[in-house]
């Protein structure tokens, strides 16, 4: 099969067309998704290949089309509903938490909730404090919600495709700073489905020092950050995209962990209950005695994001506080 | 329809209305008797917007409520076994007792839930109209709310919604007159509650809650024109709640006059007078009918203690299930006409 | 006031609104330069609601607005250095560089801030009119938003209670025709935005938002009545944007044919005209004019060049606070009469 | 002083009553909180004492009056608002996380918002999933947020108290479950004037074998466990209330850890990012070699809480599940 070079907003684009055309149940709704080919141009070309019955332009109401997604979705539609960030999804929680992961439970199994949430989340550049929220570990807390957050181009493309064929809620967190990054993606339809499935992470590098747990804005980061100690301090560290982070594919992770005995966890949420905290628990309680230095993590800072550029550098997750992570973690 | 489908047709509407009664009658003496726990919020006083908006719907039109709600999954059909096996937590309830009184759900009867947070369940509603429009479906949502419930956010953001897209769905404000111990005048500062549909250009009407052939005929009529012409409505049904918001309600806000006074206006005793007088019904044919139900209402207690627990397992199934082919959505209506394109 | 205060008051409008289309046209400037990040949202066609609006005001009535606000915080008094800092993200910005373009806030001249949710500061505008029912201040909030703001739930909880408790706070909304690329007549099903205002009972009317006169002229009369008798309004300002929504906006979604029409309603040109017919303006006192803004707005990029960046303690200062004495709260209207109790 | 025995729900409505009496810029609104005394009769009589401009009645627009809040504060009256559960402030969910807070760090400093938030949080009894969230770990996620959350009646009234003067926002989160229950209490102004300060954890039984940290509803419950175990297990276990989730009184903490060198953490919320993970990750970041075996939590289960009494039962924590997690950290 032919790999091509494509870019993260171009895999997601394929990804929904793909579904679009597979299933006439599937339909795109959001803010500025259809005329305006989308804030961030995911939706590029969509609505004049499906038209308006399937691409949706919704007004300014996430609350309202999120949960008009949810109902379709309990009788048999696949909304996929865009939130231009999820930071925007805030104004919508109650339905992101209560409406679509309950209906499941609630109705002792009658109804199901077929419907994906997805969108940029997580700190964008210079958008102040109320732009910049890293929802994943608000929406972990909640059950029966499965969220995935593609790192590549190919993870996007396959992740968000296998969202949309999920009989659960699924969040699909992307990348805004990653849109414009390639990488190589199988053939599109028909020649490939490219189907990735949750709860399996993805050992991006090997290693044997050290292992970094990361996903979303800091894995390239991260792997970056290995390279620099690879070749400054002759370190040789594991990177392991998690890929999804509900389910969590926790044999991947304890295996590495149990190999390396080092963690550092690079994250671009915040710190206090984020995901760091939680993928810390785990480890320390199914492998305790495999830990030879405490786990590190970086991620923003507990602040109100600053607008102010290099404030904003400051409080955010970058390279070279990894790398600094990493030595610290090594006793260097 | 014949004259005697016509009278029978009737008489279930004082049966319905009579069968809530009892049903929760009944539901209300377990929880005194503490074999129910949670809130339990009774429909009593309302019977007739329920019963004779369902009668105004075909079946499969969908309906979608608040927690406020065993009304509704009554009058669309379910028994009273899987009702108050839900209330008492029981794996043969209408949500496997999963989902407790607030959180009736029936799909064979595609009642599409109780739903327990105020106004949450309102862009629900819409949603439903959105697949029937999508799928080109004549299909009509009836979504009840409360008179408290035309003050969140989501009420707002859907009934706009539904007002630009043109949904098939039928917004019935059950305005009892109270949210809680707050009157309605204390929440809004509307005139009247029809009102709140002209700040999203929509047709409006008030309906007597009260009179069960009211809500039947000026129900029946919306859903036909919304099937040649789908558009959502915006109704008030005035109605009153005869009993406290739950079971803890003290109810000190209104006066027992108050109260009183909005008893003399029940819609099971109105509508059994008006039946006895146009000669459909006997006081004797009431008393037997009365009687049947009550003992209805008894066996669903029995039934319902008889019944077992849910299995542990159950909570984590259906947490999150996996995707498979076994799960059939709800069919599209045979009706179901493709040259009905969904413009948004 | 005398005549030249009357005439000096006029020429203030046009100066006003000429600042902010300079400013803004530095801004995008050196936008385009990469002088500046995030988002930059330009007001430039709209000038005359926010000026005309603010004439309409006492200096001490609160304003609050969403992110689009340069133009408020200008016409409030607002110097350009500190604007323009602001966006260059400096120490010496109105609100230290911590805020950016979307978040403008001076406290001194009562701007209580630029917010980047939609929606979300229209509560927050309630309850700055609510404080001052409480504190029984005749002063009045002005609370903008766009077309597009309207259908989101903040917006109608916050009219709903502003409406039942009579809050003091004019809601203007200013219809610049667009919600980014959405049209509001996609966006809602209302014959107008004006009619939004029903469904809170509200006094509602439009104005047009390309005449600063009748803009100041209705705002000013407005706040007299309020101030008499305290009450929400609802203002429709009929306007236009003549750039994108913000920078990367390629405003595909509008023709050119469209966006020169109304070009020729500038608030800056009409009103130019009008002062020069009326003999309180000669061109060449225009010419005068528009250098000396000119200069300001170059000048405040330089003073924003110049300007050192926050320091990194700033961020941790202001997430939480030392609980102190030293915070001084805006302090009340000295008109403050405790005789106008507030009731809920 | 002589102290008083009152129950949880009466000295929070002292410590309204008190500070209402003290400042007239303190106003509490929410739903039913002024003529129906209270959904839960926190604010009993406070609409008769202070009157309808001081104890306000809202519409049901949970995000609407957390907002009218933030812009009273901004201007200097102090909000009392009342979710008449924390599971309602969901709705409100971008009025809490990115109004409240944001306003003093995006102004510069200009603006405080002095607001407190309070109600019952966490699961009751048998509401079914949308009413049962914990939300003490979604918004400890956000920066600029203080939050506590009293297990006595002491500390119900001194940290509320607290939250009134402070000048940031603060989230009482109160328990539901112990609103009935009993504790001294220091006798009511202008006698005594209780203030308990924040970020202050309070030992609440003292040992040397294991620590408990806990919060909420399962503090009393760890109590009982603790009981249990030394009776018998012969264990002595020591019981940490933290009292308060942000500010965290990591010193505390960390001397107990030190001491025991075991720890349960039993909390209420639910496991996934939840503070549990958080205790973990600081306790091991900072004393990690004091740990002799595994952080143990016990929590909700990640699962849509079920309506059936036994369900229910069996997916919250409980006396017996600290006691289990108890045995195993001490290998028993
Ligand atoms: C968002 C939200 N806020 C508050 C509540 C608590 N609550 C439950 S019912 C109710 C009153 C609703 O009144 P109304 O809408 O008139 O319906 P009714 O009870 O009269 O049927 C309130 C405040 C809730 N369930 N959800
Ligand atoms: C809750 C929320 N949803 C979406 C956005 C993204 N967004 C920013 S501005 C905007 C359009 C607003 O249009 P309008 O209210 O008409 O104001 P205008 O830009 O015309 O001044 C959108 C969708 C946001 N900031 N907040
Ligand atoms: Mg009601
Ligand atoms: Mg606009």
């Amino acid at each position: 099969m032919q790999m091509r070079e494509i870019t993260y907003r171009q895999a997601l684009n394929e990804a929904l067309a793909e579904e679009l055309e597979r299933d006439e149940n599937v339909f795109l709704m959001g803010e500025e998704v259809a005329q305006y080919n989308g804030a961030y141009k995911i939706s590029q070309g969509l609505l004049e290949r499906f038209g308006p019955k399937r691409v949706i332009d919704a007004p300014i109401a996430e609350s309202g089309f999120a949960g008009i997604g949810c109902g379709a979705a309990m009788v048999g539609l696949r909304p996929i509903i865009e939130f231009m960030t999820f930071s925007f999804s805030l104004v919508a929680f109650d339905q992101v938490a209560n409406n679509a992961p309950n209906i499941l439970t609630m109705s002792g199994g009658q109804f199901r909730c077929p419907i994906v949430f997805r969108g940029p989340n997580g700190p964008a550049h210079q958008l102040g404090a109320t732009h910049m929220h890293a929802t994943e570990c608000l929406y972990a807390n909640i059950p029966g919600l499965k969220i995935v957050v593609p790192a590549t181009p190919r993870d996007a493309k396959g992740l968000l495709k296998s969202a949309v064929r999920d009989d659960n809620p699924v969040l699909v967190l992307e990348v805004e700073m990653l849109y414009a990054t390639k990488g190589p993606v199988e053939p599109p339809m028909p020649e490939h489905d490219l189907l990735i499935p949750f709860g399996k992470a993805s050992v991006v590098r090997e290693g044997t020092d050290l292992t970094i747990l990361t996903y979303g804005r800091t894995m390239p980061m991260s792997l970056q950050a290995a390279a620099t100690v690879a070749k400054e301090n002759n370190l040789n560290v594991e990177v392991v995209d998690l890929r999804s982070i509900k389910p969590l594919d926790l044999d991947t992770i304890l295996a590495s962990v149990a190999k390396t005995h080092r963690v550092v966890v690079a994250e671009q949420d915040r710190p206090v209950c984020g995901i760091g905290s939680e993928l810390t628990f785990q480890i320390q309680h199914h492998i305790f005695d495999e830990l030879d230095a405490p786990i590190a993590r970086v991620t923003m800072e507990d602040v109100a994001v600053p607008y102010a550029e290099k404030l904003e550098h400051a409080v955010l997750p970058t390279p070279e506080k990894i790398v600094a992570a990493i030595r610290r973690t090594c006793g260097i | 329809m014949d004259s005697e489908a016509t009278k029978q047709a009737e008489i279930k509407l004082l049966y319905d209305m009579l069968a809530i009664r009892r049903f929760e009658e009944k539901a209300q003496q377990q929880y005194q008797m503490q074999k129910i726990g949670g809130f339990l919020h009774l429909y009593i006083g309302q019977e007739a917007v329920a019963v004779g908006s369902v009668a105004g719907t075909k079946h499969d039109d969908y309906l979608i409520t608040a927690y406020r709600d065993h009304g509704h999954a009554l009058a669309r059909g379910m028994g009273m076994n899987e009702a108050m096996a839900e209330i008492f937590g029981k794996a043969t309830g209408c949500s496997k007792g999963l989902g407790g009184s607030m959180h009736y759900f029936d799909r064979k009867n595609n009642m599409m839930g109780g739903h327990a947070i105020v106004g949450g369940h309102i862009p629900l509603g819409a949603g439903l109209a959105f697949a029937s429009r999508y799928r080109g479906e004549d299909r009509v949502t009836l979504c009840y709310m409360g008179d408290g419930a035309i003050n969140i956010g989501s009420f707002h953001e859907a009934l706009n919604m539904a007002g630009l897209w043109k949904l098939p769905v039928i917004f019935i404000c059950e305005n009892n007159q109270f949210a809680m111990g707050t009157a309605a005048t204390r929440s809004n500062p509307l005139k009247e509650i029809v009102d709140r549909g002209a700040g999203y250009n929509m047709q409006s009407l008030i309906m007597d809650g009260m009179d069960v052939r009211k809500v039947r005929d000026t129900i029946a009529d919306v859903c036909g024109k919304i099937r040649k012409d789908p558009q959502p409505y915006w109704i008030e049904a005035r109605t009153y709640r005869y009993r406290g918001h739950s079971m803890s309600d003290p109810g000190t806000y209104r006066t027992k006059e108050e109260l009183e006074k909005h008893k003399k206006d029940d819609p099971i005793t109105q509508f059994k007078a008006v039946l006895i007088k146009e000669g459909l019904l006997s006081e004797e044919d009431f008393k037997r009918m009365d009687t049947e139900i009550k003992a209805l209402a008894a066996a669903s207690v029995k039934f319902a203690e008889e019944s077992d627990e849910p299995a542990e397992e159950e909570v984590f199934r259906y947490t999150t299930v996996e995707t498979d082919t076994s799960y059939k959505p709800i069919p599209t209506r045979p009706e179901t006409s493709k040259e009905n394109p969904f413009h948004c």
